[in-house]
């Protein structure tokens, strides 16, 4: 899985490089995240324009990522596609997890507020 | 693997009327062969003729069915057969599929669960999205354990594009 | 149809090496049913990794091979089984595939011809098109009757995109 | 399959009105065409450009139009689409039949005259 980490201002944004996060990357997307996230600022966005489709694996991915990050920091998600808003919507996660539009929305001030 | 071919079977006993609405495809419990074999089933579909929500639909669901006979099934072993039967019959395509794997827990289709709203994030479950997910997109869905094999069938709306 | 799955039986003695890269697809001689098969073939393709002249090609192979089958092995009784298996291996497609109809005429595949240029066009053969065609653009091409069953196998070769 | 036809000077137009010329349609093809081109002008324009795909039993019918249409009478073809090219070079058909990128092309005079 390439991830690419950039920090913006109190915001690490990780970009996801895939085009899919699927039972055959979850543990990779998850181990990854996990270094990535290390020592970070308290909000981390996760940019999945790239990211064509998610399936559940990928999902139990996603969370195993916010368990690791525990109550003090926050995982955001950021452009979401067609097809992951849909896996979202079913499961319902869009009611538990922030998502944004676009990565000018996630950091603009307002945002931050919400 | 064994392939004791209860599809073939069915194919014989349903041949009369949906002959050639029907095909079968078998692959090996591998996410790439999975993979292919959804991009197999959704190259079916005649081009323009479905919303592409619906073969958003079709591939997500898919997706949740191979992955849980290649995960849970079949343990990860990447090996053993799936076989699927597809046929269309409108507004939509009904699927049967077999494999000789693990059968499910208590011998019954789990429910699963969506995302619980009263919890927070991180405090959300790792696992149960797949069945939720097949529940909510699957019609019709059926869960037998006969002769040694799983069957699962269901049918996939598709409305008109 | 008298399903005797000799199909199956390759899968497994080739199965070590290839398993995942390989998937079966069976359908009704009938030609939608073979239509749909095209299809769900050219979707096991990774789209955006071959040429369109490629995809073309891989289209009117199997469609040359499936309507002859349906129309000569079967002779257009829509009755009877085609079971497809279908390799991954680059830089091409690999295909076998068996029915249980009519073997080929003196039991060998014919050559086909192509158009005569020393002929006017009002005079050229309405028939034989289809066994050139298929000559000229797959590799391998290899015909055998065995166990009461036609099998024929070739390679298409996809370059990418 | 529909057929459509249409006089202009000494052609008969017949516009093919379906994707495609293969196994499940190529019967209906020739007795369409045979009833098309009763009685008409020296040359018969088919125009293909409604036509992704051809395959041989198509080819097979186009041949017995032009048996039909005898040594006196022409069948020349329009606006073949790549796939259909792709079946007329294969067969070395391209080299007996007479074929035109557009109908404009196929009416002009010095189409008439080659
Ligand atoms: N095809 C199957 N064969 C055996 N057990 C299965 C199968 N599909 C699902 N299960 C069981 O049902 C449970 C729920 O499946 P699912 O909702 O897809 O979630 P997950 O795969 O994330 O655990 C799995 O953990 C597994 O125990
Ligand atoms: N699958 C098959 N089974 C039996 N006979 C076949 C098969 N394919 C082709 N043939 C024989 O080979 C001949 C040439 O086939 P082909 O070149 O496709 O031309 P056509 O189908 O137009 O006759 C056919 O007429 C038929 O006699």
């Amino acid at each position: 899985m390439n991830l690419r980490s950039e920090t913006r201002g109190i915001c690490l944004v990780v970009t996801v490089d895939a085009d899919r996060i699927d039972a055959a990357t979850a543990v990779q997307f998850k181990d990854d995240m996990r270094r990535a996230v290390t020592d970070t600022a308290e909000r981390v966005l996760l940019d999945l324009s790239a990211v064509d489709s998610i399936d559940s694996s990928g999902l139990g991915a996603i969370v195993s990522v916010m368990k690791y990050l525990g109550a003090d920091r926050r995982l955001e998600l950021v452009s979401l596609s067609q097809k992951v808003q849909t896996v979202f919507r079913l499961t319902r996660m869009d009611a538990v997890i922030t998502i944004h539009e676009n990565l000018e929305r996630a950091v603009e001030p307002a945002a931050r507020a919400s | 693997m064994p392939p004791e071919n209860h599809a073939r079977q069915d194919t014989v006993r349903a041949s009369a009327a949906v002959a050639d609405s029907r095909i079968e495809i078998s692959f090996e419990a591998t996410n790439p062969a999975a993979r292919r074999a959804i991009r197999s089933i959704i190259g079916q579909v005649e081009p323009g003729t479905v919303s592409q929500e619906d073969i958003d639909v079709l591939e997500i669901a898919l997706a949740e069915v191979f992955n849980n006979i290649v995960e849970h099934a079949y343990q990860d072993t990447g090996r053993g057969q799936v076989d699927v039967a597809v046929e269309m019959r409108t507004p939509g395509m009904h699927f049967t599929i077999w494999d000789d794997g693990e059968p499910m827990p208590a011998g019954r289709l789990p429910g699963g669960a969506p995302a619980d709203p009263s919890l927070d994030a991180h405090e959300q479950a790792e696992g149960g999205y797949g069945l939720f997910m097949i529940r909510q997109l699957a019609r019709k869905l059926r869960y037998e354990r006969t002769e040694g094999r799983n069957r699962l069938s269901f049918r996939i709306k598709l409305s008109s594009a």
